[in-house]
């Protein structure tokens, strides 16, 4: 038992040190499976065979080492150690036959699984970036030859091009500086240039709102704009005896069509 | 349909002899720096040539010399051998220098594509950082795969002939370590027990059933 | 210049077989970006390596083949065989970015489609100019799509299997949406570099090409 004390005093006083380490180099770790990783190796064994047990401990450590030092910790990092302190008591209890969900075990499986596939990539990672490269061990022919006779201009565009384009799109209105802007207006004076190229051709009724110019109609804004200039216009081509007006009833959509040539 | 017409007509577009293809071959490929798939060499070569056969006996023709043809996925190309890289240095460009952020999740996208989002994050246990994304498609070593047919349809990611050509890989099935860790279980989808937890965002992790077919693609 | 004894005795200092040297001349000559004259070679290879005999192989080696080491004044280059120049007329591309404008139209009736020309302008804010349009049409990544069933009947316009082919993408819904952009960083929080915008007017700045939007009058 004295013994037991005394390693237990001794791993959490390394524990200490290394939690401190941690901290204070808090920076250079990509989040709490990072950490956990990293004080995996402290336990000096097979990923395979380690103890999520004391695991758990050195993270719970290492977190509240954090806050002694009034480190702000990122909230995954806080998400991390409230799972773990879950998943140490779920270790140390005897399991309840009442309560649902996996058991301890199952879950310090799946993190034991987590740690061993995350060390697994770091080093893939390595072996791939370490191997022979194209354009630092091994190069692509440096004279590519090119015939002077038919030329063809070949644009190039990549997906990447194309995402940032629609984005820009999207976001352009987010960097405009602050300053009022005129809502879009059609004027009366385009209505009314356009109808009169328009309405030759309306021989039977038609709806006004079908003369609508393209690009006006989607937008709320701009077609309640073209509506009312549209609308003007109609009146003004009325008054001037080049086209009929009329309505069913009040409110019911107005119609029109060019004024029979000869009345 | 007499066979005496037809002969007429294909000696107007015979094939040259092989030894001529394999010389054509030879020369269109030296010419560019770009990989290029059969097909695309065909497409130059003249009528009725077998590029396939071509690409062979060129391809041992140039086994131990200083230049080699490489295979890169489907795309074949002249690469000096790797062991005379220190005689390149005027040729050697300016390598970025990749964070370990993009490294692990340009490795996790080669080893688990297609791959989600959602998944490096889950793999590297940190949301994937702002541009890592962006770097690795601009370097044109990733790109998008299909969606994947679960709720969200997430886009994936796959890596690219580009990188393959990088890399000196003729296909994905030749990254290092590739056979150990599917045998020893690591490329292998396994869910969380219970209530999931995202440990990136703490978030409840989508099913992701029925997509070990997708992950096999690649590999198979 | 080789002989027996110098074989087991191979110090740091003495140059490499002949096969090896012409190996490395052959991969440098292969890599270098214009012709190199022996002197330039030499200083490149190891030391005391006999520039001037291992060309002399690399150029027998290469008699015949469809790529041949020539003498260009008093350096060298790989330059294909001249009876088969004729392979190269294909070669010759002019590498060009597409234009801000072109790029956003296309990005829009990738996202949009199938779109309208007046859609198209009402979510760029900017007229699309005929050139626009042609260029896209021209390089077969649009095409029209059926005619909207309002009034004017106007033409739609949708991308082609050759955009997917050339951007790598199975289908247009593979491209990720707006709240996948942000989260993988593509939607950048600035203005991305080198798109410049009109901060006054809110309207695109022209093309270096001169291929500018035409400004119609439409909106003032």
């Amino acid at each position: 038992m004295p013994d037991d004390q005394f390693d237990a005093d001794r791993v959490s006083t390394e524990d200490r040190l290394a939690a401190e380490a941690l901290v204070v180099d808090l920076d250079g770790f990509e989040g709490p499976l990072d950490v956990l990783l990293t004080l995996s190796r402290t336990q000096k064994v097979d990923l395979r065979k380690i103890s999520i047990l004391a695991l758990a401990e050195q993270y719970l450590r290492f977190v509240e080492e954090a806050k002694r030092l009034r480190i702000e910790l990122a909230a995954d990092y806080l998400v991390m150690a409230a799972w773990l302190a879950f998943l140490k008591s779920r270790l140390l209890l005897p399991p309840d036959p009442e309560e649902e969900g996996p058991s301890g075990e199952e879950l310090a499986a799946h993190l034991a699984f987590q740690l061993e596939r995350l060390e697994a990539m770091r080093r893939v990672s390595a072996q791939l970036m370490g191997r022979d490269r194209l354009g630092r061990d091994f190069f692509a022919r440096g004279m590519t030859e090119s015939v002077t006779s038919t030329r063809k201009v070949h644009y190039r565009a990549s997906v990447l091009d194309l995402m940032q384009a629609y984005a820009r799109i999207k976001t352009r209105d987010d960097f405009e500086p602050l300053h009022f802007r005129r809502g879009p207006v059609f004027t009366m004076e385009q209505a009314l240039e356009r109808m009169k190229g328009l309405i030759g051709h309306a021989i039977e009724w038609g709806e006004l709102s079908q003369f609508l110019p393209e690009g006006w109609i989607l937008d709320p804004k701009k077609r309640r704009s073209a509506m009312a200039s549209t609308f003007a216009a109609s009146l003004e081509l009325a008054k001037l005896g080049q086209v009929e007006l009329r309505q069913d009833e009040a409110f019911a959509p107005l119609q029109l069509r060019a004024r029979q040539a000869r009345s | 349909m007499s066979d005496a017409p037809e002969k007429d007509v294909s000696s107007l577009f015979e094939a040259p002899p092989m030894a001529e293809q394999e010389r054509m071959v030879e020369a269109i490929l030296f010419a560019t720096s770009e990989p290029m798939s059969a097909r695309q060499i065909e497409a130059r070569l003249p009528h009725g040539a077998d590029v396939a056969e071509a690409l062979v006996h060129v391809r041992k023709r140039y086994q131990g010399r200083g230049v080699h043809l490489t295979k890169i996925g489907d795309a074949w190309a002249f690469r000096t051998a790797p062991d005379l890289g220190f005689l390149m240095q005027k040729e050697q460009v300016e390598e970025r220098k990749l964070s370990r952020a993009a490294m692990e999740t340009l490795a996790i996208i080669a080893y688990h594509q297609p791959v989600t989002r959602g998944e490096i994050e889950e793999i590297r246990g940190v949301s994937v950082s702002r541009g890592t994304i962006d770097l690795l498609l601009e370097l044109e070593w990733i790109k998008l795969g299909r969606r994947r047919m679960t709720p969200g349809r997430p886009v994936t990611f796959i890596v690219t002939q580009t990188f393959l050509d990088h890399f000196g890989l003729e296909s994905a099935r030749d990254l290092p370590g590739l056979k150990e860790l599917r045998e020893t279980g690591l490329l292998e989808n396994r869910p969380p027990p219970g209530a999931p937890i995202d440990l990136a965002t703490g978030e409840e992790i989508e099913d992701e059933d029925g997509e070990a077919d997708d992950q096999d693609d690649m590999f198979t």
